[in-house]
């Protein structure tokens, strides 16, 4: 087998960043670099270990999700950025493309699914959850703006 | 003339009144309750998507090492097990009453709390200072610090002071650290500040302790 | 001077609407708001209390499983799995307002969790007899009341039977007793068939046990 896929992982949650880290690390192909509780950090070690693909979760203490996911980009151009989350909010979608995310995944996802969407997301394909993006184009829409 | 076109100006404003009372009943009732929505639906992602999310992964993980590691499957059992058990006691919480914050409120119960906990409290004594429209997310920021100086800081006393755009507590304690806990606490906060287009900010004090200060931006 | 009295009228009745307005406007959005928080925080307890019970049990069922039946204890947990990511959906669906419980669902899902707490189930296997605007708020009655049988019953086996009007839930465990908790999970149900305009009524079994009944009007 070739060199497995270099994945740098960032969640504030504990025991999800524990489980997923964890989950991944069973995959034979894929090898988790760092694992970090905040966007600074995720920053920091992708600029030091210039992993493969960075698996960032949104909601985080300092510097978000999706901004890591810009200072990433244009820090470190090899590495690829999947977003999890477990709630779409309104433009997050819309915010991880520009940030330029290569995918959005519900942290639910089941584990074959997640395993597969860090390998498409290193290959460069696209994976973007259906429902989540309906969700982060829908539900904000202000109640104020009659429809 | 004059007086019978103000008459149909009265009543042509009647009928606008009329239709607005009608408009406005619905409105504001889809209003009031999309927003009731919005917020209760925040509390929840707070409170239910960290314990749910964690299940689900951790339910994938144990189902993964089942064959391969059994004795860590049932380790994380276990914790699903916890996991489960404290979020029916936070679903129990929430149905019995989703609690109303007021900025009010909270510094009332802040006095109350530090008073218990013997913390000197200086607090400010009203609230009319502040935009309306920050009052409530202010009040969830006091209760949050509050609550963070009296398990974390091991402060003498503590201060509130409030501003139109903007809430501090300082406390006199024994600061953050590199080894502080990331709790779901201030993570939270920052979310419903970002949220509001305003911002948290945690920072050691000089010569000791802890200052938490939200921030809106200007009122348009 | 008629037209003038006219025009009056209509300016005082502007006045009158114009008050009229603003006091519907504070009045209505507090009650809207008060009634969505009542019903939201019920659905929540419906839905959430529900499958986190369920998890918490067949967690509790795969820990003993994986050491003697491992190939089980990995069902258990892809059952958890679906549970805790359907719960995520229903809390985001709740947040928006959206909620579809159906009689049969439930009445297959009381079969799982009644099964993996060790509890006989004998459940009616259409619902087809129940009428079609009844389902639904049954649907959350067999939930609670399935519930509370794996949580406070101690029963050994659990009945549920259905008529157009009707839906009861009977289970053989311990019975309700003077000290029993008031939980929120009863009360809703009450709240729920009350506005349906019926009845819900909980009662000791003889020889022992509980029996829950929920009873609509007959259809008009
Ligand atoms: N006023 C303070 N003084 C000292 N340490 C603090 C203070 N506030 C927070 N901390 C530290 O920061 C950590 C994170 O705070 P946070 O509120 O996010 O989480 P928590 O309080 O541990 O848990 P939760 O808020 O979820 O109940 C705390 O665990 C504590 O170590
Ligand atoms: N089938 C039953 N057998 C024995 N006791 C029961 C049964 N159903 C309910 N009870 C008792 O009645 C109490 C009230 O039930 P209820 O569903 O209202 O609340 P709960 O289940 O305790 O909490 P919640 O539903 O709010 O999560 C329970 O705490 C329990 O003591
Ligand atoms: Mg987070
Ligand atoms: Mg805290
Ligand atoms: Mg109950």
């Amino acid at each position: 087998m070739s060199t497995p896929i270099r994945v740098l992982l960032a969640d504030d949650q504990a025991l999800i960043r524990g489980a997923l880290a964890a989950l991944l690390e069973l995959e034979p192909d894929l090898q988790v670099v760092a694992s970090v509780g905040t966007g600074d950090d995720a920053v920091a070690f992708a600029v030091e270990l210039q992993p493969d693909v960075a698996l960032l979760d949104v909601q985080m203490p300092g510097l978000d999700g999706l901004s890591a996911t810009a200072a990433i980009r244009a820090q470190v151009p090899t590495c690829r950025v999947l977003i999890v989350t477990t709630f779409g909010r309104p433009g997050y979608l819309r915010r991880a493309l520009e940030a330029g995310a290569s995918g959005l995944l519900v942290k639910d996802a089941s584990p074959d699914l997640l395993a597969d969407a860090v390998r498409r997301v290193h290959s460069g394909l696209r994976v973007i959850d259906p429902e989540l993006a309906a969700e982060s184009m829908t539900v904000g829409a202000s109640p104020l703006s009659g429809r | 003339q004059i007086a019978v076109t103000l008459w149909m100006m009265g009543f042509a404003g009647n009928i606008r009144l009329t239709r607005e009372l009608y408009a406005t009943r619905e409105q504001l009732a889809r209003t009031a309750v999309a927003a009731e929505r919005e917020r209760i639906g925040r509390d929840l992602h707070d409170i239910l998507g960290h314990s749910l999310t964690a299940i689900s992964v951790k339910a994938g993980l144990a189902r993964k090492l089942v064959p391969i590691a059994p004795e860590r499957a049932t380790a994380e059992l276990t914790e699903i097990e916890d996991l489960a058990r404290s979020a029916i006691k936070d679903v129990r919480a929430t149905a019995q009453g989703v609690r109303a914050v007021t900025l009010a409120g909270e510094l009332a119960v802040a006095r109350a709390v530090l008073d218990s906990a013997g913390v000197a409290a200086d607090l400010p004594s009203a609230v009319d200072n502040v935009r309306a429209d920050g009052r409530e997310l202010f009040g969830f920021v006091v209760r949050e610090a509050v609550t963070n100086v009296v398990r974390h800081a091991q402060a003498s006393a503590c201060r509130i002071d409030l501003g139109p755009n903007w809430v501090e507590i300082a406390d006199d304690g024994r600061g953050l650290d590199e080894r502080s806990a990331t709790g779901s606490g201030l993570a939270g906060l920052d979310g419903r500040l970002t949220e509001a287009g305003g911002r948290l900010t945690v920072a050691r004090r000089e010569p000791r302790g802890t200052v938490v200060r939200a921030e809106l931006a200007a009122a348009r």
